[in-house]
């Protein structure tokens, strides 16, 4: 009769396939970060560094993973687009969360007309398909790595602030957050005690999946020619100069295409590892 | 197939916009010749004298809906013409007169000399009456429109009744496929016969098995960058003509010319080919690749080379922002990430936009000066000498043109004389000063290439290729047995 | 005679760690109407959810064995699992609030027992809603129009419908209010008479145990404490029963 | 001392609780019982201030209030049907209560973590579990502190919802002897809210039964199985007598073997 | 029902309202003059004069609010003016793309459905094997970037195995390599909706009764869990599709579709102002009918909503 909220026995027996799942997502991260911090210990070759006789060339042994159309090593750029990759679709989130937290936050808290009118301002931005606004954001604004992160960003707010007034909403309605206020917390307290460590949880479940959805938009602008510039090395720009070649040199296009996949993959299955800990719910087998 | 559907409906903007499929449909006044000066097409003969212009018309040639070219309707179509919002012939309205059937005069609003010449510009073919010009563009010309599906295509066929050689191609069908890439892959996967607008991108991508064919004319298109001379500060470097002299030498023209453009292109000494209008290339000196040099003037002007490799004075750097757009940055591509290469050679950062956007490039950094260099991809279209120069490099325009890279009176002044000139010579003239002045001693144009015109096709095409693109004659393609 | 139920040694628990239910061994046979009864948390659902197969993953039978009707229910296939509900055992459960499915009509959900039983629909669902005292025409109700009393009142007609073997309740009153709690205890007796089934019935209220059974299984921390007739629970040699008998009499007794 | 007028109050067009008044003496315990979804929770929610009332005034001390705002937040005391989920995972029980000390700032607060330790020590939970997240506490353990925070804030009344109903048997009588004691010392005027009438025996004073959303019988616990006229009421009163008669055959084994009484 | 749909209606009149206001704004206090832009375009050497008319013509001399009530009341009368770039009326413009690209969304969300329903259930399967394998496959396919897997697509199956075309022309045949881009990724993430959502259910109550009275687990999907799930699985087809509306952007310019997404992505480099607005309004439409047909199913399925919205 008595359930338990924070069913620990999910998180101590976490046999489920998340587990696994999880541990590959991290992995895979770390995979990532080493790369992108392997030119402080290894000699890489500059990414910006042509060599104009060895254009298009497939793998070789000075080029593990071939040459670009200007003969640049692609290894060498694949490795230094990790931070701006990662770091774009992170700093997009971060710019997202710092709108969408307070904006769901404030909503969920003050309720009544406050959120409704907040809400309705997040529903007619959300009304708008996410690419396309940030397309018109971006046109306005000039083709860069920057607009197009303030281009997303401010499409894709709405959508998260929404889900954290939902989080913050059910969290606030559970009897010890009301509890905790009618035997004498303050608001802040109860915000910061009790509504927050609640929401946390699901809400890193959120970033991580988000975070996986941002960087395949930000990597699609990039392709479109519209986000990262070159000759800054930037997966989705990569695939941009690819595409002519992509009969003539697949590596070119596979690289990198690869990359995003494996990156967004990281981050969703530690997205999807996280819920599946997190997640108290044990569906009865049939 | 060819990138874009430029076909507006709205007859006030359809003159402008329908371009090489509209070609076939209507013709203009007069055509360029080999050597770029203009010859008769409707126009049979054309005298300039005192600011007045006589003009004969050829004699036997009818629109498409059965009115005849004379006189009256010729007059009605350049009025027609001229009531659009493109006064781009610039003719006093009040002006024309009917001197015979065959034969009328008029003048130009502003004294120019070269009213005729301008009318090889397709931009200026004559349409017959029609209640819609859209749907029922009626013209003098070779085809006739058969089909429009929007953003799609248009096909023409063969108008049996035109009253010149007959073309080869019974029907002729213009695909519109925006994205470069698909349409060389679509001519590779049989699914069209010739590609123009090709980038340098497709010529380095394109299949050497000769599964695809170049074509190509004189090279026309010049590569330069246009560097703002007027800019404020942070945009004010290339104020100092010794930093756009050092610029100049550190091109490696002779590299990039065998890299892009399928080893096309040539170096260039200027912005205008010297074949055209027997311009000659001796009027420029054009600068080599001498990076020493280069240096030497940066280091001239007070730009030292700092710790991380780039130059900096009083704490500055030397960073420049350099702008590829026009016409759009496929048509350049890769060129901008060379030349910052080269640039970071001498020690000059490039801070690269490359904006695939003539409406972001003009508001966002054209009308605002907030570039140090913008790469451009053009050519001077048309049978009038002065008409690139002038466009770009005056401030006399009606538009007060591009200010950031107009040197100033004098180039203004020689441009002006020479839309005024009384003969040929003269206005030749002028263009090489101010040719020279752009180019070499003012620099606000750094010549970088020369290219031609391409076109690519499957096997067995010929293209009769033409400078000039809206010039090409798709009705005139052959099948050449192999 | 073979018992009905036999349960021998079971334990239940977590892979790796201290079993939850420690080596259960009871009969119930025919007819017989046993008591289940314990301090919160002690493992009775535990038991009530094993005789079922509806333990949640990670939980699952570590030892012993279970007899159903002849059936050994141990290391069932699914298929056979699915034989067994509705006709052999059904069970009861705890929240009569959110037992039936929101969004389909009452009739509906009876009818669909009685499809699986392989009886007629309409008279096997008017004869059952008539023995546990509800007006026919809650079929076209949907649940969330029904109290909490009328909801476990239609749980007990689906379970006179399916006539199972055995019919496990698991505290079918808990959260109803006395009066309720009579009718619900009276109906689930009229539906033990009507079926000829036996019970288990789950409670840690002994008074509600009275009403149905007299014969009592104390269960205390996972473990079968106890095997008696109700009324001797009292001078049990377990201290849970006696703990048991004794808050009982407090309770009911004004002080 | 705590005046209920004319309180009202409707979900979705339907009346939960009809003009319902009700008056409190000082130290006075109030049993409130009625069928399920009779409306016994609603009342009390509208007193603390988890609902709000559609009309009516609650006045305590001569005083009008809004339950849940101002002095009323610590003067009025709620106690959830549901122990566990009232309590907050991410505290301790220590923890629990001391923020409530310190949320009305009661005592000196050097002194109030010695105050909730010896608060909770006061309802018998051992030491140990001072230091112990709720879930790491039983169902009768995690009353035990709800209890003890609502009595740290010194209230004048304590609303306890169902308090015995989520329990099991020996959990329910602690409870009630937890209950018995705390009015003993303090005084304190309860309303307590349950659906059986048995338990209050050993509580209330006075028996209110709500019924269709309205007070049907108002009468003191010692005469209400005698005088009670609403049907619904004489079914309650039946309840006690058939719950005696059985208690009767429990308690004759008790005799026997003294030995077994405990707890 | 009626009443529902009026209510639901009548909330929607502020949001859509707003939504105009952002269409308007997001080009109005965009930079540049659309004038010079257009002369630019067409290679005119303009006067000052016909500056000023044409800046008149497109009303720019006027006030920012007193041009947005003017549009906005021509909108309403489906009037949202002439496109720039073409001379078209930019209802025309989009009716002409419309039907491509709607036939592209919905094929691609007629897919994703089907194959969501797929990998949900089998993600759900009992066979452990089986259901980590779709699992993993679902998130795997939910991190390929579409544009990538087009270009993958085109290399497979145009190139090497010579199956499709480059340059359709809106002919069925044309629309299964865009359709399946699209609609392999949405279905993958709807896929996970599907599993969350049955997941959910499986864990509730009244799914344990529907087990303990033997239902086969087919019986106990379809009767017991669809129906509480096609409300919220509604609303997260009706998102996908306005997501798929996004989507098709990329997928149409490397297909060529002619659809509204290359003709968004025109305008927004030719600055076509008109169409931008036009196609934002009209997106936001969309994007309201899809989220009222989604309420609708929800309040089909839930009988309490039901209830209490036709109650009072
Ligand atoms: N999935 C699970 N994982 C771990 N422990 C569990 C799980 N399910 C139940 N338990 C534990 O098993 C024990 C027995 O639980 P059960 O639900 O059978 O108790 P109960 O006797 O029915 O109690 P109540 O009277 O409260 O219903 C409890 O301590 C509970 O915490
Ligand atoms: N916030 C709410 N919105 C709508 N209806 C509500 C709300 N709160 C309570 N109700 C309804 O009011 C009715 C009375 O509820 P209340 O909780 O007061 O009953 P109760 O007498 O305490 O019953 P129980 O003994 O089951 O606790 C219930 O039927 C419930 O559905
Ligand atoms: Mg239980
Ligand atoms: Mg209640």
């Amino acid at each position: 009769m008595i359930e338990r909220h924070l069913s620990l026995p999910a998180l101590r027996f976490g046999l489920r396939g998340g587990r696994f799942g999880l541990m590959m997502g991290v992995a895979l991260l770390l995979g990532f970060v080493v790369l992108g911090l392997s030119p402080l210990f290894v000699d890489i070759a500059p990414p910006a560094q042509m060599d104009l006789l060895a254009r298009l060339a497939g793998p070789s042994d000075t080029h593990p993973l071939g040459t670009d159309h200007l003969g640049r090593d692609v290894l060498s750029r694949l490795i230094h687009a990790v931070p701006v990759s990662l770091g774009a679709a992170f700093a997009t989130m971060l710019a997202i969360l710092a709108i969408a937290l307070p904006w769901g936050v404030i909503a969920a808290v003050a309720g009544g007309r406050v959120d409704m009118v907040m809400m309705r301002l997040a529903d007619i931005i959300m009304a708008f398909p996410t690419l396309v606004l940030a397309l018109a954001i971006i046109g306005f604004m000039g083709a860069s790595l920057q607009a197009s992160i303030i281009g997303i960003a401010a499409a894709w707010w709405p959508s998260n602030a929404r889900m954290v007034r939902a989080l913050v909403l059910s969290a606030s309605q559970r009897d010890f957050v009301r509890a905790a206020y009618l035997s004498g917390a303050s608001r802040l307290r109860v915000i910061v005690r009790h509504i927050l460590p609640q929401v946390l949880p699901p809400l890193a479940v959120i970033i991580s999946l988000e975070t996986a959805s941002v960087l395949l938009a930000l990597s699609a602008l990039s392709f479109l020619g519209i986000g990262a510039q070159p000759p800054t090395p930037e997966w989705g720009a990569m695939l941009n100069q690819a595409r002519p070649f992509f009969s003539q040199a697949p590596h070119m296009l596979l690289v990198p295409g690869l990359a995003v996949t494996a990156a967004v993959l990281a981050l969703n299955l530690i997205g999807e590892g996280l819920r599946d800990l997190l997640d108290t719910r044990e569906p009865y087998e049939w | 197939a060819v990138k874009q559907d430029r076909y507006s409906v709205d007859p006030e903007k359809f003159t402008f916009t329908t371009r090489r499929p509209a070609a076939q449909i209507v013709e203009t006044a007069v055509k360029p010749d080999e050597n770029f000066l203009p010859a008769p097409l409707l126009f049979q003969d054309w005298d300039y004298a005192d600011g007045t212009y006589t003009v004969t018309l050829r004699e036997g040639v009818t629109f498409s809906d059965g009115t005849p070219l004379n006189a009256d309707s010729t007059i009605a179509a350049l009025k027609l013409y001229d009531t659009g919002k493109s006064d781009f012939l610039q003719i006093d309205q009040d002006s024309f007169e009917k001197l015979g059937e065959y034969q009328i005069s008029f003048a130009s609003e502003t004294g120019s000399a070269l009213v005729i010449e301008n009318m090889t510009h397709r931009g200026t073919s004559l349409f017959g009456p029609s209640e819609d010009r859209a749907a029922n563009p009626v013209g003098t010309g070779p085809y006739l429109l058969e089909s429009y599906d929007p953003n799609q295509q248009i096909t023409v066929v063969r108008n049996e009744a035109y009253w010149g050689d007959a073309p080869y191609v019974d029907q002729l069908t213009f695909r519109f496929i925006a994205d470069d890439n698909a349409r060389l892959l679509a001519l590779q996967n049989g699914e069209i016969d010739i590609i123009g607008e090709v980038t340098p991108q497709m010529l380095l991508s394109m299949p050497q098995d000769g599964s695809v064919v170049l074509h190509e004319s004189r090279p026309i298109r010049y590569v330069a960058m246009m560097t703002n001379i007027n800019g404020e500060a942070p945009f004010d470097i290339m104020q100092d003509r010794q930093v756009r002299e050092a610029l100049a030498w550190a091109i490696d023209r002779e590299t990039i010319a065998s890299v892009l453009y399928a080893g096309r292109g040539e170096p260039a000494k200027g912005i205008l080919p010297g074949w055209m209008f027997n311009l000659g290339d001796t009027h420029t000196d054009g600068f080599g690749y001498d990076t020493a040099k280069a240096a030497d003037l940066l280091e001239a002007a007070g730009w030292t080379l700092g710790s991380d490799g780039i130059r900096e004075k009083d704490g500055r750097k030397l960073t420049l922002r350099l702008v590829a757009a026009y016409p759009n940055v496929s048509t350049v591509k890769p060129m901008p990430e060379m030349l910052e290469q080269m640039f970071a050679d001498v020690g000059v950062d490039i801070d690269l936009v490359e904006v695939d956007d003539s409406g972001v490039y003009g508001s966002t950094y054209l009308d605002t000066g907030e570039a140090d260099l913008y790469l451009e991809f053009a050519s001077n279209n048309n049978t009038d000498p002065t008409y690139l120069l002038n466009n770009l490099f005056t401030t006399t325009t009606p538009w007060g043109g591009y200010k950031f890279f107009a040197p100033g009176a004098h180039v203004d002044a020689l441009l002006s004389d020479g839309r005024k000139a009384q003969t040929r010579d003269e206005v030749i003239e002028k263009v090489r000063a101010a040719h020279r002045a752009i180019v070499q001693d003012d620099l606000v144009a750094i010549p970088i290439l020369m290219v031609p015109n391409f076109a690519l096709s499957r096997p067995g095409v010929d293209v009769p290729m033409s400078e000039y693109a809206d010039w090409i004659d798709y009705g005139n393609v052959t099948m050449v047995n192999q | 005679m073979v018992a009905l139920l036999q349960v021998q040694n079971l334990s239940v628990g977590l892979p790796f760690s201290a079993p939850l239910l420690d080596a259960i061994s009871f009969d119930i046979a025919e007819s017989e109407r046993v008591g289940l009864v314990g301090a919160s948390g002690c493992g009775k659902s535990l038991t009530a959810g094993t005789l079922c197969g509806l333990l949640r993953t990670p939980l699952r039978v570590l030892a012993g064995s279970i007899r159903l009707d002849g059936t050994s229910l141990t290391d069932a296939s699914p298929a056979t699992w699915r034989a067994a509900r509705g006709r052999s055992v059904f069970q009861i459960f705890q929240s009569p609030g959110t037992a039936l499915t929101p969004v389909r009509r009452v009739g509906t959900q009876l009818a669909e027992a009685a499809q699986i039983a392989g009886r007629d629909t309409k008279a096997a669902v008017s004869q059952a809603l008539d023995a546990v005292a509800l007006q026919p025409d809650v079929t076209g109700l949907f649940p969330y129009q029904l109290s909490g009393g009328m909801k476990q009142r239609v749980l007990i007609a689906m379970a006179l419908i399916l006539r199972p073997r055995l019919l496990i309740a698991d505290e079918p009153t808990t959260g109803l209010d006395v009066l309720t709690e009579h009718d619900i205890l009276t109906a689930l007796n009229t539906a033990a008479d009507e079926t000829g089934a036996s019970v288990l019935f789950i409670s840690h209220d002994l008074r509600a145990v009275r009403r149905i059974a007299t014969r009592t299984l104390v269960m205390h921390a996972g473990r079968l404490v106890e095997d008696a007739d109700i009324a001797d629970l009292a001078i049990s040699k377990a201290p849970a029963a006696r703990a048991l008998a004794t808050a009982a009499t407090a309770l009911q007794n004004p002080c | 001392m705590l005046d209920i007028q004319g309180l009202t109050k409707t979900f979705y067009g339907r009346a939960w609780l009809r003009d319902v008044s009700l008056s409190i003496a000082k130290g006075e315990v109030v049993g409130l019982i009625g069928r399920s979804g009779a409306g016994k929770s609603t009342l009390a929610r509208c007193l603390t201030g988890l609902e709000t009332a559609d009309t009516g005034t609650i006045t305590l001390n001569s005083e009008t209030i809004t339950p849940g705002r101002g002095a009323a937040r610590q003067q009025m005391q709620y106690l959830w049907q549901d122990p566990t989920q009232s309590l907050s995972p991410y505290l301790t029980a220590q923890n629990t209560v001391l923020e409530t000390l310190n949320g009305f700032g009661i005592g000196p607060r050097a002194q109030r973590l010695k105050q909730a330790r010896s608060l909770l020590a006061t309802f018998d939970l051992p030491q140990d579990s001072f230091t112990r997240r709720t879930h790491a506490l039983s169902g009768g353990q995690c009353q035990r502190v709800a209890l003890a925070r609502a009595l740290a804030a010194e209230p004048q009344v304590l609303i306890l919802d169902e308090p015995l109903s989520s329990l099991d048997l020996a959990a329910q009588l602690s409870t009630i002897r937890l209950l018995q004691d705390i009015h003993r010392k303090r005084a304190t005027t309860m309303l307590i809210v349950s659906h059986d009438l048995a338990p209050l025996r050993h509580l209330a004073h006075r028996i209110v039964v709500l019924d269709d959303a309205r007070i049907v019988e108002d009468l003191p616990m010692s005469c209400f199985a005698t005088q009670a006229q609403n049907p619904l009421s004489r079914a309650y009163a039946q309840t006690l007598q058939t719950d005696q008669a059985e208690a009767a055959s429990l308690s004759a084994h008790r005799e026997t073997e003294p030995a077994t009484g405990g707890a | 029902m009626l009443r529902f749909i009026l209510i639901r209606l009548a909330v929607a009149v502020p949001t859509l309202l707003g939504m105009s206001v952002v269409a308007f704004a997001i080009v109005a206090i965009a930079p540049g003059d659309p004038v010079m832009m257009e002369l630019r375009a067409l290679g005119v050497v303009p006067k000052p004069e016909d500056i000023a008319a044409l800046r008149a013509e497109y009303g720019l001399d006027q006030p920012f609010l007193l041009r947005y009530l003017d549009w906005l009341g021509r909108a309403v009368q489906l009037d949202l003016g002439t496109s720039i770039a073409t001379g078209r009326s930019v209802v025309t413009e989009i009716a002409m793309r419309l039907p491509a690209t709607l036939s592209l969304a919905v094929s691609a969300l007629i897919g994703a459905v089907l194959v969501s329903v797929v990998f949900g259930v089998c993600a759900l399967s009992r066979n452990r094997g089986v259901a980590a394998c779709m699992r993993g496959l679902t998130i795997l396919l939910v991190s390929i970037p579409s544009f990538w897997l087009a270009l993958l697509f085109i290399y497979l199956f145009v190139l090497t195995i010579g199956w499709g075309r480059l340059v359709s022309d809106g002919t069925w045949s044309d629309l299964i390599l865009p359709a399946l881009t699209l609609g392999l990724g949405a279905g993958a993430s709807l896929g996970r909706v599907v599993y969350e959502r049955i997941r959910a259910e499986l864990s509730e109550d009244h799914i344990r009764l529907a087990i303990a009275k033997g239902l086969a687990p087919r019986r106990i999907l379809i009767s017991h869990i669809a129906p509480r799930i096609v409300g919220p699985l509604a609303t997260a087809w009706a998102n996908t599709f306005g997501a798929l509306l996004g989507g098709v952007v990329i997928v149409e310019s490397i297909f060529g579709w002619p659809g509204l997404g290359q003709l968004i992505l025109q305008a927004i480099a030719q600055r076509d102002f008109p169409v931008i607005q036009a196609y934002l309004v009209f997106m936001g439409l969309i994007f309201f009918t899809m989220s009222i047909l989604a309420d609708i199913v929800v309040f089909f399925t839930d009988p309490q909503l039901r209830r209490t919205l036709s109650d009072d």
